[in-house]
């Protein structure tokens, strides 16, 4: 980390006019982030810095595009790392570390790193979905857990992502492991295989093509998604319904946080922290549910009616050691992707 | 096979390529089709193989109207003016085309192809790519297309345009030959009289899209309807006269009865038509029905010479054409005097244009 | 000379890029580390992938040429009302996202085919009936119609006329689809991961899982390179009959010979070839559309292109139209870059010596025969250097989506060059024009059809190119792909409904530019 | 401008298609090409505008060495026999192409268009697409094209060849006058006699690659060099003979001194050439020298008929080609008697095929 620091430090020093009012900050992100015309105007207003919004494919992609032009970065803060590639990116040394402003308004226990490399900006939960609409036609109860998903009372129902393209798949994947455990998580994949788990290549390819719930064309009425995926479901009706037509197998959800970071060799490191700080402030943070369907970190943050009412927050959700994932990543997909696939 | 086009007319391009024209050929007749450039020969083909749809008018082949079949079915044979040969295919496939899509077999194709080859002077070109041929080999290689499949109605478009005179004579004399042992009937477009004259039993002479004249070879010669179908046909000069009560009154003075090949029918001012048969140079100067002129051009022809005999008319200078047998030598500028021989010159309405 | 324009675009943003990328693969600290690709080559389950990829690919090369040369022949044959739309919307497959294409599999087809090969089959099917469509129909619109008049006078009908005339005719036109058709369906990777469902897999899931998900970049560049091979050594051996099959024709100016359908045979032949490219490609277009105006309570409305251009109600962030206009002004580059680039080489291959010509056919397709994160990741360790530092530049966008299109400009004009009678050429130059003067004079014009056809091929691969343009994309400048992307990347029915409103204005957005690209002709003038 | 070839030969296809042809062409000549199909002519055209590299040989514009010369800089026009017309362009486009590459006026281009629009017979043909062109059409377009831009060295490659007669008689009025007055070099391929004698200050005959005979027109018709040039300038009988002592005897008899166009060479056996202007059919068969025939064939050409005379030789009958011009009327298998003119006939090495 002292070499961060130093150019971190040096950074100013060099630069043209680095913090001068017409600076600008590029963010590195995956390409569902973005900023709208608003926020930009208000960063600009409070700082001074144009930002600029550098989009690279999916989240993990992103990290190791970083990984790659490590030292000579695409820009000044990558966004939208999750706790499964947070080690491979630390391990790369990709970051500099800053202490956000607010970061003592963030429930502690998102704050997975101690010296501040990354900070988290939102978290959500991946959670088995189900449509309530066809549980209730079929007069069928929801599954109540994990195990109950191999139970051949839901044959054919579950839709997964496959944990080696998918984010969502991953994370669920390690659900079964913090579950199960080493030694059992693969037999209850044998059990969901042999129940008729469905495989489906991303979220929206799982969600929208082969969920039969929401706004989906598919025949699944189980889906793994989001704890926040129900208040979407009834957004912008008038009145709110009772029920979301979509619900969350609480007991299933397992924890993603997501965080940003200043690279190293950051042209604009300042900028980059302020971009930082901007993003734990009450504008961004309150933006956050219905712009991206996750929860905000900062503690206390105003949430919308529809979040506040339809979406799940788990109490207690799985949660894996960053560095076990990454530790284990690999051999768990090779094997998942032999027990589920072949 | 007979053939029957009834009021057919084509409008292409805005306006009426063919007009109206009613034509029958009769089964195993070879009709030569004689028009100038443009006048819609082509097009009249295009019609009888189906290619072209007639604005209006049917035609029928034996009889049966076969205005809506397609060209496939009708069994006629074409060959194109441009050619057409296929580029992928070399001399031999172009010419079994035909014989493969009437499905004969691949020794009778080999033979066949073989013999119509050898017929057009291309013996042994089977293998040949069409990109190499000359211009009249791939005239030739389109005629043997045509003919190698025995169509029984065949549509010949220019067939020897661009052939030495050699080599056309003795294709002239070997389709005629063939046409008539294998009892085909065709229709032969050509711009050549000379061509016309040898295959064609009856000539048709199409003028700007319409059907001016149709008959034999001799009666066009000689009896040509107008002027136009008179150019069309052969050389001819064309004198302004004046019919009163039945005699020829010529610029040089009133034509002996015996020398018109046929009595005028009305009086009135009318044309005299001169085909360079029709005329002796006279070996002197002073015959007493002898016509004067000068000699305004001459051309060297082998066998003969062409002259050009200018004969003043109160309406300016008229062009004789005239044939010098006999090694005469009359030079351009020379006074040459003229006389025409009995039954031979004709007089028709006067030219509209 | 004019090779030097395609040789220096494929070097920047192909040789260069790729050659970084793969190099970093197989030598990641400085000295040679082939173990990835010594190990890769020996594992058998690869073995697998490479049969299924390689079957698939000729199965469905085959299939696709099958539904596409008839479609073609109809569609240049013979004129009925729409006869331009519908050329135009059968690229439209081409430019929507893959997820985008599967809802409309789903919503038309049902569940039960996902995961076969069928639906892989039917999907490779869907997306390339164009490529034939557009390649042969470029050259079957400047076949001499006198050809054809032949055969029939010769007793062939219609049927025997295009198998013995115009088919042939048309082969090299044929061969250069079907090249392209095979990159695409041997390069398979949406339709693959999201119809074929995870147990088909090509070598290209495999990259560009390798790639992006595991950063396993030495086995990453084995197994690109193991593509490359494959795609190189095929490519190498289908030109050189492309080649050997040209041959010079008389070609018809733009008084093309489309004409109405006659008689029951051609009118069931139109009716048949349209409701196939229908069934096929219509109907499944049509249900998204349909789709995008589906109101939460069954009716039909507005409201999801209206909540498109609310900043309340849309996740985008920007007005759904900056999408637009960012979509249409890359494509408009890159098109322009590719038209410029592929005439170029279009040249060089058809008239250029011959060997040269060969070789330079076969590299300038390899871009579609690598995959685009190969490419992506390439650009970013690669053009980050002065004079080439792309890298955030607004350029890069463009080239990485003209990369793409180059292939397909060259794959549609080199079989109309190569058919150009010689003897038009000569008649130029004893007129007194000179090579280049005649290249403008006569072989632009002639091919200006095609070149609008190549142009607009390029617009929308470029429209729809999102492999590599995801990669390097900004937000502020997002395309209408991305966004659709972005928008499916949320759940709720408001998200879905505006992801399914873009894509169909897309759809019209596409087929509107097609039009008129296809109204504009290099050196038309008559 | 003058031309110049030597020692010009082209191999394609495996065979020299022209083979060591050497040839002069003079400023302002009009030198006719003679040939059958397949001979070369074009060949050697294409050379000459550069389009074809000789495998060996030069060729020389005005004294200078431009073999390497590019087609584009040697200033040649050329009229092609396949017409190559530019199918993109309309007509007026076509015509106008070599004045915009000489960079003429707009003005200037748009009244030389209309120009020789005219002169070819088409005027207000401007904006008429090529592809709905007759035949004869594209060829007059295709001349139009070649004379637009008044080169100094003109090639024409069968400009005449689908035109019908009275078309082709008054374009090749036009174009002799053209040519002489604009002071042009031309060189006209045609397989036609009649065009090349009336063109052709010269007329070179090809034969199979090489330069037969070459020679001003009455010249090739009397004294060709052998019995293949004969047959190429026009129709001719070939009779065996044998030469005793500076005698000719010809199978019905020795021939009188006075009917040879020159004395044999040397003795042993020919080749006695009769041309159709050589005989005369005498009115009864009783003449002293008289050759007795039948006739064989008879065609009608309109002022004349054709007659072929079956003239028996102990190696069988040989055809002579009569011309009756006096409506004789002497039907096939009449039996004729024919007399030589004085200075007609030619004597040449026996005919080698
Ligand atoms: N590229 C080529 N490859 C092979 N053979 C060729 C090629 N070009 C010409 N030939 C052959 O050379 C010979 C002479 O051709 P050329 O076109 O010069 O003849 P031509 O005298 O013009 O005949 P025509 O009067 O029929 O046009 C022909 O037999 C032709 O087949
Ligand atoms: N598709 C077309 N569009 C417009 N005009 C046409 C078309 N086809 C033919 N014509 C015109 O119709 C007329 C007759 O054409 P056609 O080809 O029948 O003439 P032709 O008698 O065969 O002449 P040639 O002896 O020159 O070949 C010509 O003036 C031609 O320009
Ligand atoms: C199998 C297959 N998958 C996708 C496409 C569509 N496609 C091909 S290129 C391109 C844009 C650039 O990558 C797009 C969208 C296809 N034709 N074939
Ligand atoms: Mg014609
Ligand atoms: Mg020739």
């Amino acid at each position: 980390s002292c070499g961060g620091d130093d150019s971190a430090d040096e950074g100013p020093a060099d630069g043209a006019a680095p913090d001068g009012p017409s600076g600008e900050v590029v963010v590195v992100a995956h390409d569902s982030f973005d900023l709208d015309d608003d926020m930009r105007a208000a960063f600009e207003e409070e700082t001074g810095l144009t930002v600029t919004v550098q989009q690279g494919g999916d989240a993990v992609s992103v990290v190791n595009q970083a990984i790659l032009t490590a030292g000579d970065p695409l820009g000044d803060v990558l966004f939208g790392l999750d706790d499964a590639t947070l080690s491979r990116a630390l391990d790369a040394d990709l970051f500099v570390p800053h202490e956000a402003e607010r970061l003592d308004e963030v429930d502690p226990a998102l704050v997975l790193d101690d010296e501040h490399r990354v900070t988290p900006i939102d978290h959500g939960a991946v959670c088995v979905n189900y449509d309530a609409e066809w549980f209730a036609s079929e007069g069928l109860e929801p599954p109540a857990d994990l195990a109950a998903l191999a139970d051949p009372a839901y044959a054919d129902m579950l839709v997964v992502q496959n944990p080696a393209s998918s984010s969502p798949g991953l994370a669920f994947l390690t659900a079964s492991v913090a579950e199960f455990g080493e030694d059992g998580w693969l037999d209850y994949w044998q059990g969901l295989e042999d129940n008729g788990v469905d495989v489906a290549a991303d979220w929206s390819d799982a969600y929208y093509t082969r969920f039969s719930g929401g706004a989906g064309e598919g025949d699944r009425p189980l889906v793994v998604s989001y704890g926040s995926s129900p208040p979407a479901e009834v957004l912008g009706l008038d009145p709110l319904p009772e029920e979301a037509p979509t619900g969350v197998v609480e007991s299933t959800c397992v924890r993603q946080i997501e965080f940003a970071g200043v690279l190293a060799g950051a042209e604009n490191p300042e900028g980059a922290a302020l971009l930082i700080d901007f993003l734990l402030s009450d504008r961004f943070q309150e933006s956050i549910p219905l712009t991206y369907f996750v929860h905000p970190v900062i503690e206390g943050t105003e949430l919308p009616e529809v979040f506040e009412r339809f979406a799940v927050d788990p109490d207690d959700p799985y949660q894996l050691e960053p560095e076990v994932v990454a530790d284990n990543r690999d051999r768990w997909i090779d094997e998942w992707t032999d027990a589920v696939l072949r | 096979m007979s053939l029957r086009l009834d009021r057919v007319t084509v409008h292409l391009g805005g306006r009426d390529v063919v007009r109206d024209v009613s034509l029958d050929v009769g089964d195993r007749e070879v009709l030569a089709v004689l028009g100038p450039s443009g006048s819609g020969k082509t097009t009249v083909l295009r019609v009888i193989a189906g290619l072209q749809a007639p604005t209006s008018g049917r035609v029928e082949i034996d009889g049966r109207d076969v205005t809506a079949v397609p060209t496939h079915a009708r069994g006629v044979g074409m060959m194109f003016q441009d050619h057409a040969l296929f580029p992928h295919r070399d001399v031999g496939g172009n010419v079994a085309f035909g014989m493969r899509m009437a499905r004969a077999s691949r020794s009778a194709t080999r033979s066949r192809v073989a013999e119509v080859l050898d017929l057009v002077g291309l013996s042994g070109f089977e293998s040949r790519a069409v990109d190499g041929l000359s211009g009249g080999e791939r005239q030739r290689v389109a005629l043997a297309r045509a003919l190698a499949p025995r169509p029984s109605l065949l549509l010949l478009d220019e067939p020897l345009g661009s052939l030495d005179r050699a080599l056309r004579d003795r294709l002239l004399d070997e389709l005629a030959g063939l046409l008539r042992s294998a009892g085909v009937t065709a229709v032969h477009v050509t711009h050549d009289q000379a061509e016309a004259f040898a295959t064609g039993e009856r000539i048709a002479v199409v003028l700007d899209g319409r059907l001016a004249q149709v008959g034999p070879p001799p009666e066009l010669w000689r009896r040509p309807v107008d002027l136009d179908v008179a150019r069309v046909v052969g050389p001819v000069g064309a004198v302004p006269v004046e019919v009163r009560d039945g005699r020829v009154v010529a610029p040089w003075g009133p034509l002996p009865a015996r020398t018109l090949a046929s009595p005028p029918t009305a009086d009135g001012p009318a044309t005299l038509l001169v085909r360079p048969d029709a005329v002796e140079l006279c070996l002197d100067g002073a015959e007493a029905l002898g016509i004067g002129g000068t000699v305004a051009r001459r051309s060297f022809r082998g066998d003969h010479v062409q002259l050009h005999v200018a004969v003043p008319t109160p309406e300016g200078a008229v062009d004789l054409p005239v044939v010098e047998h006999d090694r005469l030598d009359r030079d351009v500028g020379e006074r040459v005097t003229l006389r025409l021989r009995d039954r031979s010159v004709i007089v028709v309405d006067p030219a509209t244009s | 000379m004019l090779s030097l324009p395609p040789l220096v675009f494929l070097a920047v943003f192909f040789a260069v890029p790729v050659g970084a990328i793969l190099l970093t693969g197989l030598r990641p600290d400085g000295s040679w580390a082939l173990g990835a690709l010594v190990e890769v080559l020996g594992d058998g389950a690869l073995r697998g992938v490479v049969w299924f990829t390689l079957w698939q690919a000729v199965l469905s090369t085959v299939l696709t040429l099958a539904v596409g040369v008839p479609v073609a022949y109809a569609l240049t044959r013979f004129d009925f009302p729409g006869r331009r739309v519908v050329h135009a919307a059968l690229l439209v497959p081409f430019v929507l996202p893959t997820v985008v294409v599967a809802v409309a599999f789903i919503v038309t087809l049902g569940s039960g085919l996902r995961g076969t090969l069928v639906a892989i089959l039917v999907a490779h099917v869907f997306f390339n009936v164009a490529v034939v469509v557009r390649v042969v129909g470029g050259l079957l619109e400047k076949l001499d119609p006198r050809m054809e008049d032949a055969a029939a006078t010769l007793g062939a009908g219609r049927w025997r006329t295009a198998l013995h005339v115009v088919l042939p005719l048309a082969r090299p036109a044929i061969v250069s689809a079907a090249g392209v058709v095979f990159l695409f369906t041997f390069t398979s990777f949406g339709v693959v991961l999201l119809l074929g469902g995870p147990e088909h897999a090509t070598l290209e899931v495999e990259i560009h899982r390798q790639t992006t998900q595991l950063l396993d970049l030495p086995v990453a560049a084995a197994l690109s390179l193991l593509q490359l091979a494959i795609v190189a050594g095929l490519l190498a051996v289908g030109t050189g009959r492309q080649q050997a099959l040209a041959v010079a024709q008389p070609i018809a100016g733009d008084a093309a010979s489309v004409r109405r359908p006659r008689g029951v045979g051609e009118r069931s032949f139109l009716a048949a070839a349209l409701a196939l490219a229908g069934a096929l490609v219509g109907v499944p277009l049509a249900l998204l559309v349909l789709r995008s105006f589906r109101a939460p309570d069954g009716g039909l409305g507005l409201q999801w292109y209206r909540a498109l251009v609310d900043p309340e109600a849309s996740v985008l962030g920007r007005p759904a139209l900056d999408a637009v206009r960012h979509s249409l002004e890359f494509a408009v580059a890159a098109t322009v870059v590719a038209v410029v680039v592929g005439l170029a080489a279009a040249v060089v291959v058809t008239r250029g010596p011959r060997r040269w010509a060969r070789a330079l056919d076969v590299v300038l397709l390899l871009p579609l025969g690598v995959s685009a994160v190969t490419v992506g990741f390439g650009f970013l360790i690669s053009l980050d250097d002065p004079p080439l530092d792309l890298r955030g530049s607004w350029w890069l966008i463009p080239m990485a989506q003209a990369l793409v299109a180059v292939p397909f400009v060259v794959r549609v004009l080199v079989p109309v060059l190569s058919s150009i009678d010689d003897r038009v050429r000569e008649a130029a130059a004893v007129l007194g024009a000179s090579p280049a003067r005649v290249w403008r004079e006569v072989d632009l014009p002639l091919v200006g059809r095609a070149v609008g056809v190549a142009a607009g091929f390029a617009f929308a691969v470029s429209l729809g190119e999102f492999g590599a343009t995801v990669f390097i994309a900004r937000a502020e400048t997002v395309t209408v792909p991305v966004a659709i992307l972005r928008l499916l990347g949320r759940p709720g029915p408001s998200n879905f409904g505006q992801a399914m409103a873009l894509s169909t204005i897309l759809m019209v957005m596409t087929t509107v530019s097609l039009l008129v690209i296809s109204r504009l002709r290099p050196g038309g003038t008559r």
